[in-house]
């Protein structure tokens, strides 16, 4: 089983790699947020693994962090403040 | 037999990772890349999520697998909205 | 194989985060710098898992994706529409054509120099024999500490000066954020699709800092942590445009943000008139004591955190005649 | 000598010194603001490394409750500088 997560890790870091030269690439901003995106849920998704290869059950918590603040960096990125005083 | 089950989950998992990050690099355009990856990733952390659940046996821990997946599942649907709502806008040039 | 495995995945992170680290530099496009620096810390939360370190992973991943990021944008969109590169009448780049090639390349070998003799001397010091000193006597005494987790015992403990200091430095900051004006205007309103979101995530994110605040006694998890947490739903609140975003107003919020430190300092000099050294706490009372700091701890956090993130006074009753005196002062801001 | 440790290790040198030149370099005040977090986070990885004693045994705590504490006064230090620039962009449309 060892081998299995350490390949899955190994997978789903190079799923992350390629999603990175999205991000460089863009060639727009959007471009660039949805491959942050994808790079978040494959983060997500090695964190997962190295909680079982580490034995690091709070490697969980950190991933459910994650999950749960996914969404703030394109609510960010698309919010518009209003305009006043200057 | 659970234990080889719970191995094809994940290697499926992985493969629709995979399958998405090469969707996101391939497709032509952003709105093509944004339906295939909201799938693909989806559906990899699902098989995933899946296949740890039943490595782990624990009802607790399966318990947070299925917040952190439907957490997912919810902000990257949001997060696809967000940015093909702000595309558009930018499109239209408003 | 196992290692040969892990060995490539470690290079291969380690290729992605140096590399985001130098294209978000490289760029002069700065909202593409930013946006790779997000991705930069999205990675730096899977190395810090990696390394074992799950305490600084949680603190990466509730300031890195919820906060850090959306304070660059937040930035980023007030920028002045970037000039096309080459145009020199910029105020933001006026130093780029002052900066010769010579003196760039002078930087770039300092910096290269300095890097390379920090590595030379760790390089030595990992060859030589571990020093286990430290980590030996924490684990000795943890069993008196209050609490089970180590990094909670070397904050909140073992080293608790330091750390209440470290409050001391966030309240310090958000006084100097407080003094240079007020808030940034607040969002529009979301769509009803974000706010559908914002809804049922606020709710967990609280239960989560909750949760943080509870396990970091025993396990990863603690005030900076849990406070980190609390404040990226009041980020998530105003990214949605909502006005009430989890502060109180006027003297209350003071005390909120004084209660880290206040009740860090009470704790320390009633010590001191039991007769112990200041912040020594008696072994059966520790763990209480721990819980009753961090709860105070956490909530100044979240308060600074947030009003960090809202980048000055924030518009509400009571502050709101300091502001209106400052408003006097500085006719145009 | 462990191997992971060193990598780790120097890879934190590499990002520190990125950082510091960026800080360095830059004309622009926001990029040096993300510089200067970048270095931080150079920093954190060299500490987080040095913490390391390999896969089986628990690492040192110290480092790890340095680099906590370092990270969230880096987040604080950040919006300071970030509030600065904007003061700064405020005083110069007024003349």
């Amino acid at each position: 089983m060892t081998e299995l997560f350490i390949l899955s890790a190994l997978g789903l870091m190079l799923s992350l790699f390629l999603g990175l030269l999205r991000v460089l690439h863009g060639p727009g901003a959007g471009d660039r947020m949805l491959a942050i995106q994808l790079i978040g849920t494959a983060g997500v998704g090695i964190l997962l693994l190295l909680n079982v290869l580490l034995n690091q059950p709070a490697l969980l918590d950190v991933a459910l962090l994650l999950a749960l603040l996914a969404a703030v960096t394109a609510a960010a990125f698309t919010g518009q403040q209003e305009t006043h005083h200057d | 037999m659970i234990n080889t089950l719970s191995s094809i989950l994940i290697l499926a998992g992985v493969f629709f990772y995979l399958a998405g990050s090469i969707g996101l690099l391939r497709l032509p355009d952003l709105y093509s890349r944004l339906h295939a990856l909201t799938k693909a990733d989806n559906l990899g952390l699902g098989l995933l999520m899946a296949g740890l659940a039943l490595h782990s046996q624990d009802l607790f821990v399966m318990l947070k697998l299925l917040l952190i997946w439907l957490a997912v599942l919810a902000a990257s649907a949001t997060s696809a909205h967000l940015i093909a709502r702000q595309a558009r806008r930018q499109e239209t040039g408003s | 194989m196992n290692t040969m495995s892990l060995l490539v995945f470690d290079g291969l992170l380690l290729l992605s985060i140096v590399g985001l680290a130098w294209a978000s530099l490289a760029t002069t496009d700065i909202r593409r710098g930013v946006i790779l620096f997000i991705a930069f810390g999205l990675l730096l939360a899977v190395a810090w898992g990696r390394l074992l370190a799950p305490d600084v992973a949680l603190a990466e991943a509730a300031i890195g994706a919820g906060l850090s990021g959306a304070l660059l944008l937040a930035a980023v969109h007030r920028q002045p529409r970037p000039l096309p590169p080459g145009s020199a009448n910029d105020s933001m780049n006026r130093g780029t054509a002052a900066v010769s090639m010579a003196v760039r390349w002078a930087v770039t070998l300092l910096s290269a120099a300095l890097a390379g003799t920090l590595a030379w001397a760790l390089l030595h010091a990992f060859s030589s024999t571990p020093h286990d000193m430290l980590p030996r006597a924490i684990s000795g005494n943890l069993a008196a500490s209050g609490v089970s987790n180590p990094v909670t015992a070397v904050l909140l403990n073992f080293r608790a000066y330091d750390t209440l200091l470290e409050l001391a430095v966030l309240l310090t900051a958000v006084l100097g954020i407080f003094s240079l004006g007020q808030a940034t205007p607040g969002y529009r309103p979301a769509g009803p699709i974000f706010d559908g979101l914002v809804r049922w995530l606020v709710p967990v994110l609280i239960l989560m800092a909750g949760y943080l605040l509870w396990v970091g006694a025993h396990a990863p998890g603690g005030a900076f942590q849990a406070g980190a947490t609390l404040a990226a739903a009041g980020v998530v609140l105003r990214l949605a445009g909502r006005s009430r975003i989890g502060l109180p107003d006027g003297f209350m919020l003071r005390i909120v943000m004084a209660a880290g430190v206040g009740v860090f300092l009470l704790v320390g000099l009633s010590l001191l008139l039991l007769g112990r050294p200041f912040l020594a706490y008696p072994p059966a009372w520790a763990g209480a004591l721990i819980l009753l700091i961090e709860t105070a701890a956490m909530l100044s956090i979240a308060a600074t955190l947030l009003l960090a993130f809202l980048g000055g006074q924030p518009e509400s009753t009571g502050v709101k005649a300091a502001a209106n005196r400052q408003r006097e002062e500085l006719p145009r801001c | 000598m462990l191997t992971t440790q060193i990598l780790y290790a120097l890879a934190g040198c590499v990002i520190m010194a990125l950082g510091l030149r960026g800080a360095l370099l830059h004309a622009s005040l926001l990029q040096r603001i993300v510089a200067i977090n970048v270095m931080g986070a150079g920093v954190f990885m060299l500490l987080i490394a040095v913490a390391y004693r390999g896969p089986g045994l628990p690492p040192d705590p110290v480092p790890h409750a340095l680099v906590l504490t370092g990270i969230v006064v880096a987040v604080s230090a950040t919006a300071l500088a970030l509030a600065l620039v904007r003061r700064l962009h405020a005083e110069q449309d007024d003349d």
